[in-house]
């Protein structure tokens, strides 16, 4: 069992080495190793399905109680299996995306090193494995957002995604410290410290899901990461990375039970109906897609909030396959059009009605229409937050919302347009995999039951009341965009910039930030500068002055004066030694004297 | 001797003690000066008679009479006018040195007469020739033999200087060989 | 020590001075009479005192009464008798010596007070015998009064009643008569004082009562030497029938014709052979004879 | 009649002449005198105490001696220095005898 824990993490790897010293073969070599690597989380879904647990590790520190490892439970097997086959029908996508590319092979040996390294998240035992592999993860993306060299904007977007998670991450850093502190031990599974600690192991850890899945108000990036090539949105924008942060939730369940949950609950909510509205507001696809994501995500946080891991990761999976088969088929249209923006897809999907039919399959399942696999998640996370008015309020209307924003490019796709779409290179591959997936998300649907025994949790129930409901939601949302043919400008304006999150970080801390700094600059410049470090300065500088003229007359004239005082005084001295005997003996005679006296004062005190 | 017969012989050998002994330096004529030497030490000998012991008074005597005569003798040879005739004024300074010479007498006077010395009555004889020889061959040997030892240093060394030639037999410089 | 013993002394002195006077001209082979020499005493006090020409006038005058002093103080330590022991002092020989020390600034002073370079030169000649002689002289008073282990004269006497110290210690004696003789000025040793030499010597000046002064003080010198010899070598006035006294006056007339016989028999010795002869024979003798001394004493004297 | 400080007075106006010499006189051999004097005083301080401050301290009685001593040789080393001198520049005269000047 060991072995097949390592081998689903080493597996990636070892592909991606292979892929990068392949040359010119290298995204063939990459697609066999992706789809070897997919093999052993399999058999391990199978043993975790089977009952089996085990974890296989290496003590670190061994006095201090820190070990790092792999683990085999139901979650880690359920979303290894996830990871992998996506990673796989990815990389078989990227071998036709990246036809034409002359550095595929760094791209696809990226892509399956970041696969390695979420395999080694999802399969991590303790928070410390965790830590290392969100780390790799959180690096490995900023590399692969910033592969398009030629696009100016990539490496700024990469850096934003790259500090924004990295921000995020130093709450996971101090929930760690937090726990270690108070529980002496950062296995997974522990109770929450109580007091101070605990709140500080609570809060780090939903700030860092927050960031990680581009919760609101941390979910700019998400967008700016749509720079990257479009498998790389794929695999990491849609399925894994951003679902790192819900898997944080999930597994830490123990630890955030209280109001920690509440809060992720509720930032889950908020964004959900936030990530809606940017979604509708956007004019580019992918970023529509990506607006959608921190929604999705949104929902996913609610659900593991309420309905309980189960819930959360039924939903997960669920998103995974649809978001993925949305963002192929993006990839297809903008192979097609050369870009990705409405405008220029505009009738795109008439040109390609089968790229056409595959978004419209993703697009049904994101937007929860029966009989596909999201909606069943939706409507158990839908029925598990009927408890919480205010949650299924929100829920409800970020279901709307996702059926609004999923129609209008569907719409733009599919009404005639003037330009003309050349076709792809490469296009087999790429429709055979946005098939594969979306098959997957017509299957999906089914998983609900054994995912449920599988994480030994309660199991999602829809109640017809939630379904009806959330089918009123999709209608209303749909009808909604029909009916209002545009979306009022000042409300799409602001949609655009991001709900101006941007700017209400610009304005509440990075302006205070650097008025903050400006001041203190200026302070520094007219106190220390002119007062302090100038005014030595020049004390220093009247200082010397005194002590030099003080040097001259007083010093100076003391030594010479002391010269010559030596001078005059040797001389006296020599004028005594006069060679003239009797001057001697009356010297002697006031020595013997004094001596006398001496004795005679020493004999009368 | 009777404290009659020591006071008799103590003051008028004193007077003429201390006036000798000052005109040797006021004399002009160096014999004169010599021999008032040898008259007032000679006179010390009697004070030393009459005070304690008669065998240092004797000595006293005996010593100074030879030496003030070669004293006497060396002042005629090397004085530019020994015998006083041509008014020559051999002194400097006089009235400093006076000053300073009678400053400490008077202070040593007044340290004699202020101090408390022990005043233990004369209860034997003064030490006698017996005593004093068995302190001299007794507890003193020591320093006596080094004295002794000192003074032939000093003799033999005065003779090498007085020899004509100096320490080196150099033949003088200018002087006859 | 009595109340009469000054005059005693006195006494001895004026008698015994005649009697040396009386010697001399028996030596000299001149009849022997006491009046003549009185008379010629007597006219030589009579002549008129002459000033000295030189600029110390009072040291001139002084030398006499100092030398007869000397001579005087002298002669009073001279045993005669058990019953008169002169005067008697526990360190009568260390005065003895004294006194006769102070013959020589006596002598200096008569001759520098002279003035005339001869009888300046006449002094000084007498300072460098006295000082060549001076020595052995004390040194063997040492010597002789070892076996005593005492400096009083008469204890010398009486350690001497067995063996008279000539016999024990004989080099002594030998180096005692000539300083004796220089110390009295007696020819052949009185070079400095000699009427021949130095026209006139030390005492060339002197006429009237200083030449008077100077011949007493002479003889009476002479008679002290004598009776000390006696005293200190031929043991005193121990004798065999006579009374002590009888034998002390016999053996001090004997030492002193033998004294003033010698002088007229044998010439004057040039100065500087005299002085080199004393210098370097007689006072290492004198060590000599103190290291015999101390050895005869540690072996037959101490008990 | 006669007290110690008496003979100590003695003695120090002998050493006050002692040294009126010592320091008035230019000739070398009247300086010698001088100090002749002044050891003289010393000679007579102890005589002194001898007699009225410890009568039977013996060793007093030998200090005397070596003060004895002490003048005659004194006496020797000068006159045989004086004699050196005066072979070399004829003259004993101290004050023209500076050659040590400093």
């Amino acid at each position: 069992m060991a072995v097949l824990l390592w081998l689903s993490v080493g597996l990636p790897a070892l592909a991606a080495l292979a892929a990068r010293s392949a040359g010119s073969r290298a995204r063939g070599v990459a697609v066999g190793g992706a789809l070897l690597a997919a093999l052993p989380p399999w058999a391990l879904l199978v043993a975790a399905a089977a009952g089996e647990r085990a974890t296989s590790g290496v003590a670190w520190l061994p006095a201090d109680g820190l070990d790092v490892g792999l683990r085999l439970d139901g979650l880690s097997a359920a979303m290894s299996a996830t990871v992998g086959t996506v990673g796989a029908v990815v990389l078989a996508y990227s071998a036709g995306y990246f036809a034409r590319e002359p550095r595929a092979p760094s791209a696809v040996a990226g892509l399956l090193t970041f696969l390695a390294a979420m395999q080694g998240l999802v399969l991590a035992d303790g928070y410390l494995s965790l830590l290392v592999g969100w780390e790799l993860v959180g690096v490995l993306s900023m590399r692969l957002i910033a592969f398009n060299r030629a696009d100016t904007a990539a490496p700024a977007a990469a850096v934003r995604a790259f500090l924004t998670t990295r921000a995020a991450d130093v709450g996971l850093y101090v929930a760690l410290f937090a726990l270690y502190a108070g529980a002496g031990s950062v296995a997974f599974g522990g109770a929450r410290p109580d007091g101070a600690l605990g709140a500080l192991v609570g809060l780090g850890l939903v700030v860092a899901a927050m960031g990680k899945s581009a919760q609101a108000p941390l979910q700019t990036w998400l967008s700016g990461a749509m720079a990257g090539p479009t498998p790389v949105s794929a695999l990491l924008h849609s399925a894994t990375m951003v679902a790192a942060g819900v898997y944080l939730l999930v597994r830490s369940d123990g630890l955030l039970t209280g109001w920690p949950m509440e809060v992720a609950g509720w930032v889950g909510a908020v964004t959900a109906v936030l990530g809606a509205i940017i979604a509708l507001g956007q004019d580019d696809l992918k970023r529509v897609l990506a607006g959608s994501t921190s929604s999705q995500l949104g929902l996913m946080f609610v659900g593991a909030a309420v309905g309980g891991p189960a819930v959360a990761t039924f939903h997960l999976i669920a998103h995974a396959a649809g978001k993925a088969t949305l963002f192929l088929a993006a990839g297809v249209f903008q192979h097609e059009r050369g870009s990705t923006s409405l405008g220029a897809l505009r009738g795109a999907g008439r040109a390609d009605p089968t790229t056409m039919a595959l978004w419209t399959v993703g697009a049904l399942s994101i937007a929860a229409v029966p009989p596909l696999a999201a909606f069943w998640s939706k409507d158990a996370i839908v029925a598990a937050s009927e408890g919480q008015a205010g949650w299924l309020v929100l829920v409800l209307l970020a279901g709307a919302g996702a059926a609004a924003y999923l129609l209008r490019p569907t719409l733009v796709l599919w009404r005639p347009g003037a330009q003309e779409s050349q076709p792809a290179p490469g296009r087999r591959p790429m429709l055979l995999a946005a098939a594969a997936l979306a098959g997957a998300s017509l299957v999906l649907g089914l998983l609900a039951m054994p995912l449920a025994d599988l994480l030994d949790a309660p199991t999602p129930k829809a109640t017809p009341v939630s379904a009806g409901l959330s089918v009123a939601m999709v209608l209303l949302g749909a009808g909604s965009l029909l009916v209002a043919k545009r979306v009022p400008d000042r409300v799409a304006e602001v949609a655009r910039r991001q709900l101006l999150v941007d700017e209400g970080l610009r304005a509440f801390v990075q302006a205070p930030f650097f008025l903050a700094a400006r001041e203190l600059a200026r302070l520094d410049d007219r106190v220390l500068d002119d007062g302090a470090i100038d005014g030595t300065g020049r004390g220093t500088l009247r200082l010397a002055r005194i002590s030099r003229r003080a040097e001259e007359s007083g010093v100076d004239a003391g030594v010479d004066g002391l010269a010559h005082l030596l001078g005059r005084g040797s001389d006296l001295n020599r004028r005594v030694q006069s060679g003239r005997l009797y001057e001697y003996l009356r010297d002697t005679v006031f020595g013997a004297v004094a001596v006398g006296l001496v004795i005679a004062l020493a004999a009368v005190l | 001797m009777s404290s009659l017969g020591t006071a008799l012989v103590f003051w008028p050998s004193a007077a003429i003690m201390l006036v000798t002994g000052l005109y040797v330096f006021r004399t002009a004529s160096m014999a004169r000066a010599g021999l008032l030497l040898l008259a007032s030490l000679g006179v010390e000998g009697l004070i030393f008679l009459a005070l304690a012991s008669e065998f240092l008074g004797v000595l006293q005597l005996l010593m100074m009479s030879g030496e003030m005569v070669i004293m006497t003798f060396f002042m005629v040879m090397f004085m530019p006018d020994p015998g006083g005739l041509m008014g020559m004024d051999m002194t400097h300074e006089k009235r400093r040195s006076a000053a300073l010479a009678v400053a400490v007498a008077v202070g040593l006077a007044v340290v004699a007469v202020v101090t408390d010395w022990p005043a233990q009555t004369l209860n034997g004889e003064a030490p006698d020739v017996r005593q004093i020889g068995f302190e001299v061959m007794g507890r003193s040997m020591f320093s006596f033999l080094f004295a002794g030892i000192t003074i032939l240093f000093a003799m033999v060394g005065g003779t090498l200087l007085a020899k004509h030639g100096g320490r080196l037999g150099l033949p003088a410089p200018g002087g006859d060989r | 020590m009595s109340a009469a013993t000054p005059f005693a002394v006195l006494a001895v002195a004026l008698g015994g001075a005649l009697v040396v006077a009386c010697l001399e001209q028996a030596v000299a082979g001149a009849t022997v009479s006491p009046r003549v020499l009185l008379r010629r005493a007597w006219r030589q006090v009579d002549q008129p005192l002459t000033t000295a020409r030189g600029h110390d006038a009072w040291l001139y005058h002084l030398a006499p009464p100092l030398l007869l002093l000397a001579a005087v103080v002298a002669l009073a330590m001279v045993p005669w008798a058990p019953g008169f022991r002169g005067v008697e002092l526990s360190t009568g020989v260390i005065l003895f010596a004294a006194a006769i020390a102070y013959v020589t600034p006596a002598v200096l002073m008569a001759g520098w007070g002279g003035g005339r370079p001869l009888v300046v030169l006449g002094g000084f000649r007498f300072v460098a015998l006295m000082l060549a002689f001076a020595m052995p002289l004390a040194m063997v008073i040492t010597a002789v009064a070892a076996p005593a282990e005492s400096l009083r004269p008469a204890a010398i006497v009486d350690v001497q009643r067995a063996v008279p110290t000539a016999l024990v210690q004989p080099l002594a004696l030998l180096l005692w008569i000539p300083s004796a003789m220089t110390v009295a000025m007696l020819p052949p040793f009185d070079l400095a004082t000699a009427r021949e030499e130095l026209g006139g010597g030390a005492f060339g000046q002197y006429t009237g009562v200083h030449a008077g002064m100077v011949a007493l003080a002479q003889r009476i010198l002479v008679l002290a030497l004598a009776g000390m010899t006696a005293a200190l070598f031929l043991s005193g006035w121990h004798g065999p029938l006579l009374p002590p006294a009888v034998w002390m006056a016999l053996k001090t007339l004997a030492v002193a014709t033998l004294m003033l016989w010698a002088g007229r028999r044998s010439p004057r010795v040039e100065l500087d052979r005299l002085l080199s002869l004393a210098w370097k024979l007689a006072i290492p003798a004198a060590i000599g004879a103190i290291a015999w001394a101390g050895l005869v004493t540690l072996l037959f004297y101490v008990p | 009649m006669i007290s110690l400080p008496v003979v100590l007075g003695v003695g120090a106006v002998m050493f006050g002449i002692g040294l009126y010499g010592v320091l008035g006189q230019t000739n070398a051999i009247m300086v010698m005198m001088g100090v002749e004097l002044m050891l003289g005083a010393s000679m007579l301080n102890l005589i002194g105490f001898m007699r009225y401050a410890w009568p039977d301290a013996a060793s007093g009685a030998f200090f005397v001696l070596i003060v004895m001593t002490l003048m005659a040789l004194e006496a020797a080393v000068g006159f045989a220095l004086v004699i050196s001198v005066f072979r070399n520049r004829r003259t004993a005269e101290l004050d023209d005898l500076t050659d040590l000047k400093g």
